[in-house]
């Protein structure tokens, strides 16, 4: 037996594990309960790196849950597969390294920077929770499974966003996400519940294999598309992310961002796994597209005007995930042609994947920083900041490495991956190059004002007495900031290592079928 | 909230304690009978509810301890995703005490129900409802007072 | 105005709702029950479970049922987290 | 592991970047070195000169807030900044109105194209 | 099509949902359209494991019956019972700290979020 076979059960049970446990370590004071929080999610990390070399060493990795054999997909005499079954393929694996990253990033950073709240063991709890339910949308191969850890992740953020509920905006903001996840939610669960009707099937595998393009069909699909793009942030869906984003608690808003490209990964799945080249048919990557095109240019352009520091980076989230919907959208535009794909298809879906591993690396870090500024100033105001940026040297200078990455400035990691995009999109049609270019250009200029009038300038009287942040906070960010530096160090290396098996393993729909069904299509 | 009558409290009383037999016997038989952990769990907490409703939160919090709920969130947590993890060497949550029926009809079991893993999560999942809907109850409840004793702003960290 | 334009579409999803579900098959006639069938017959052969809903949701299908108790907690946390006791006594 | 990433049209080089910025970092020093040498700290030559006025001691005063900048820029797309910003009306039943509209739209397209 | 009548049912359901939550001012009645949407999405899953003759899926109370209803879609609507019940009661507390806070239930007043 192979303890390897089991870590796709284990990457999803100690965090559940870590969050069930907190209320006893929590008994033992204040010491061990951090400890716990850090080593749990830094084994979340651990294993989630065993998955990553384990993928990109024997292929696709099946896990049955409560079978005779954990890799015994079909029981005998079926045709298809009727247990809960992980699939980890070289997407899920590599977007779990990123969450897990960020989500160890957060909890070290959390250790110092809510200190001083009450109510932290609920916290603590809560936030494995939130792990938990992110990994297991992005490991998971069954519907209603992802449906109900969607639901898990969901939950625990409205718990998390609301977690300082001695400010009004943190409930508005927590409740404004509710509904609109809830409804969402509620659509995701009329779909699967569809799909089951229709198959009698609830893996993503066994659906795809039998998948053939109805009325029923296009509805779910339209339900799908809209209600995953709603929880990653599209344009006319996104008003609840900069509320939500600003109104968490730091090391949480971190965590989400990571959160919600748990919500891309599920809509690309279902694009490109579930429905695979039969989408080729409807309009929805066109939709994709314009979806993507409009949350960049939109998102954007109200962040220009935002004067609120974490309410302008939940404006840059939404523009940012628009240059992955927009790669991936090309992507998914090229799929059923061989010839497009070679040409631009590919290289635009490796833009996207990269970018989604950038994008988590230095958004995670902005928000981190904008928390340190909060705990050291008390304010999030940046007509209040200013003149920062001798007082709070690490932090400054962690926060100029990852504003340069997110505005794309060379040689930061930014840039490599929109390069990519830019250029394949470029093929489809050059306006969506001209307004990605655009985006780019306005994201540099809102990072200058944030970087002019919060750490540069005059210092001023109110924040004499401002220190830099304690160790663990700067620990946190660190961790980030080593992360950017190495992807930008090594952009080939990354490239061929973590981006290339990921994306072929999404554009590949025969072999995410095959892994379970046996022989392809 | 003030106590209700005197007929409504005692009638309360009296059911509140048949509710924790029902909701016993709902999450005990989960594998046999229509119910389960999670219905059953919600029979038992039914028995909170009445109380609070019948009494209110001032009388009920002079003798109510919350601890015990919460421990039994964590117990009932706990033991489910141990029994979980007891299944590892084959499989997460494979069913490692199971009798097919064939062997029970020739063999018959012994204290543990031929179900295994089904009947002993039942009641893991049944403790952990209990404490958790219980729990609800009593927050929810506590929270429509709460802030008459403290203030609505004033997080001890938010002041720098 | 607006509120008109969202009741419209609101009558519009409504109706591609009954639309799209009403494609799946006629009521009380599921075409495909390959799953299903397997689930009852095996709930009881294999593991004499008299009750196959309970042997699907605590064995076919526990994981889903481990999520589900972790939404409960989830629930419960949050709501303790939002009413916990702290902060200025008045 | 230095190779360059093709992108299909164009390169991406980390190296000739680092070289790039390494030649333009020993120009910067070099320039700054060939400066005037009869700067001295703590003379009248360190203070800050603003426009002849006596400068405040507190730095709230002569600081530009956040608010005010790219404040030409938002003059000049007013038009289109009302829109976006009374889309953004923080009223909950436009945030779900918007969401129910978009997938209705979707929705119902899907069927016909 | 009177045969399909509960997948109607369904539809109108959510329908109603929808309409409370986008007409209603105060947040408890939107509260409760959203119950409705997930009550709606409850039946869903349960009309759809509908056998015609079907008996209930515990083998002792069925008698000799052969033919029983699909038992996936009542696990499936456990789970989702539960969720839309926790989500609920989140959503009830939500509101009773909004209430502290703004003094008022009224939709139009509760945006200090804006732009």
């Amino acid at each position: 037996m192979n303890w390897q076979e089991h870590l796709p059960a284990l990457i999803l049970a100690i965090p559940l594990l870590g969050a069930f446990a907190t209320p006893l370590f929590s008994l033992g004071g204040k010491t061990l309960r951090n400890v716990w929080m850090v080593s749990i999610s830094f084994l979340t990390l651990v294993l989630a790196f065993f998955i990553w070399k384990y993928v990109g060493a024997n292929g696709v990795m099946v896990y049955v849950m409560g079978a005779e054999k954990a890799t015994l997909a079909l029981p005998s005499g079926m045709t298809y597969p009727v247990r809960i079954i992980l699939e980890i393929d070289g997407m899920s694996a590599f977007m779990a390294l990123a969450g897990s990253i960020v989500s160890f990033a957060g909890a070290v950073y959390s250790v110092q920077f809510m200190d001083r709240f009450t109510g932290m063991n609920r916290f603590t709890s809560l936030y494995f929770l939130l792990t938990a339910g992110m990994l297991g949308l992005m490991i998971t191969g069954d519907l209603f499974n992802f449906f109900v850890f969607l639901e898990i992740a969901s939950v625990a953020s409205f718990g998390l966003i609301a977690f300082w509920r001695d400010k009004p905006e943190a409930i508005e903001a927590s409740f404004k996400y509710m509904l609109i996840s809830q409804l969402s939610a509620m659509m995701v669960l009329i779909a699967i519940g569809t799909l089951y009707g229709r198959y009698n099937v609830l893996n993503m595998a066994g659906v795809a294999s039998m998948l053939h393009l109805g009325f029923a069909e296009k509805f779910v699909l339209a339900f799908l598309v809209v209600a995953l793009a709603t929880k990653c942030g599209t344009f006319p869906m996104h008003m609840w992310m900069p509320d939500a984003y600003a109104e968490a608690p730091a090391g949480v808003t971190c965590l989400l961002v990571a959160v919600s490209q748990a919500s891309l990964y599920g809509l690309m799945r279902v694009c490109f796994s579930l429905y695979g080249a039969t989408i080729g048919s409807t309009f929805i990557p066109w939709v994709i597209v314009i979806f993507g095109t409009a949350s960049m240019f939109f998102g954007v352009s109200m962040a220009v005007v935002q004067h609120e520091v974490k309410r302008l980076m939940g404006y840059h989230s939404i523009s940012q995930v628009g240059y992955m919907l927009l790669g991936l959208g090309v992507g998914l535009l090229a799929l059923g042609n061989p010839q497009a794909m070679a040409d631009y298809g590919f290289t635009a879906i490796k833009g996207g994947v990269y970018h989604i591993f950038n994008y988590t690396m230095y958004k995670a870090l902005l928000f981190l920083t904008a928390g340190a500024l909060y705990y050291a100033t008390g304010t999030r105001d940046l007509d209040k900041l200013g003149g920062l940026a001798r007082k709070m040297p690490y932090t400054t200078f962690m926060f100029a490495i990852a504003a340069a990455a997110i505005s794309g400035l060379p040689p930061f990691n930014g840039f490599v991956s929109k390069l990519l995009i830019y250029e394949s999109v470029f093929a489809v049609h050059p306006f969506f190059t001209v307004a990605a270019l655009v985006t780019s250009i306005l994201t540099l200029a809102s990072f200058v004002k944030v970087f002019q009038t919060a750490f540069l300038g005059p210092e001023k009287a109110c924040f004499a007495t401002v220190k830099e942040v304690p160790t663990s906070m700067i620990m946190g960010m660190a961790i980030l900031t080593l992360a950017i530096v190495l992807l930008t160090l090594f952009p080939t290396w990354v490239l061929s290592n973590l981006v290339e098996p990921a994306a072929k393993a999404l554009v590949d729909q025969g072999g995410y079928i095959g892994a379970i069904m046996g022989g392809g299509l | 909230m003030k106590p209700l009558s005197v007929v409504v409290r005692t009638g309360c009383d009296i059911f509140a304690w048949f509710l924790i037999i029902f909701g016993a016997y709902v999450i005990i038989h989960g594998d046999v009978t229509p119910g389960g952990g999670f219905q059953g769990g919600a029979v038992v907490a039914t028995f909170l509810a009445l109380l609070l409703v019948a009494y209110g939160w001032n009388r009920l919090s002079l003798w109510l301890n919350e601890s015990i709920y919460n421990g039994m969130l964590i117990f009932g947590l706990l033991c489910f995703i141990i029994l979980g993890f007891m299944g590892m060497p084959t499989s997460f949550f494979y069913n490692f005490v199971a009798i097919p029926a064939a062997e029970v009809a020739k063999t018959g079991h012994g204290i543990i129900p031929p179900s295994g893993t089904i009947a002993l999560m039942d009641i893991a999942v049944g403790i952990e409802v209990t404490g958790g809907l219980s729990l609800l109850l009593i927050y929810m409840f506590k929270g429509i007072h709460l802030f008459d004793n403290y203030e609505i702003g004033g997080e001890s960290g938010h002041d720098r | 105005m607006k509120k008109t334009i969202f009741i419209v579409a609101a009558l519009v999803l409504g109706g591609l709702v009954w639309g799209g579900l009403d494609a799946i098959h006629p009521f009380g006639d599921p075409g495909q029950v390959a799953m299903d069938d397997y689930f009852l017959e095996h709930a009881i052969k294999d593991r004499s479970s008299e009750n196959a809903v309970t042997s699907i949701v605590f064995d076919f299908r526990g994981f889903d049922t481990i999520g589900e108790a972790a939404v409960l907690f989830t629930a419960v946390c949050s709501v303790t987290a939002l009413f916990r006791e702290g902060g200025k006594k008045k | 592991m230095w190779n360059k990433v093709f992108t299909g049209f164009g390169y991406w080089d980390v190296i000739s970047w680092l070289i790039f910025f390494f030649i333009a970092s020993f120009f910067a020093l070099w320039l700054r070195s060939i400066g005037r040498r009869d700067y001295k700290e703590g003379t009248e030559q360190d203070e800050i000169y603003w426009s002849g006025n006596p400068v405040p001691e507190d730095g709230a005063e002569i600081s530009v807030p956040a608010s005010s900048s790219y404040w030409g820029f938002r003059k000049a797309l007013e038009p289109y900044y009302k829109v976006l910003v009374a889309m953004h009306s923080g009223h909950i039943r436009d945030y779900v109105g918007y969401y129910v509209v978009t997938a209705a739209l979707i929705a119902a397209l899907i069927l016909v194209v | 099509m009177i045969g399909n009548a509960p997948f109607l049912i369904v539809g109108v359901l959510f329908l109603m949902g929808l309409i409370a939550v986008l007409t209603e001012k105060n947040l408890v009645k939107i509260a409760i359209g959203v119950s409705i949407i997930e009550s709606a999405t409850n039946m869903f899953l349960i009309a759809l494991g509908y056998r015609s003759g079907g008996a209930i899926p515990v083998r002792f109370l069925a008698g000799g019956e052969k033919l029983m209803v699909l038992p996936t879609p009542q696990a499936l609507t456990l789970t989702a019972i539960v969720i839309a019940m926790a989500t609920t009661a989140l959503m009830l507390s939500l509101i009773m700290l909004l209430y502290r806070h703004y003094g008022t239930l009224n939709i139009d007043e509760i945006r200090r979020l804006r732009g």
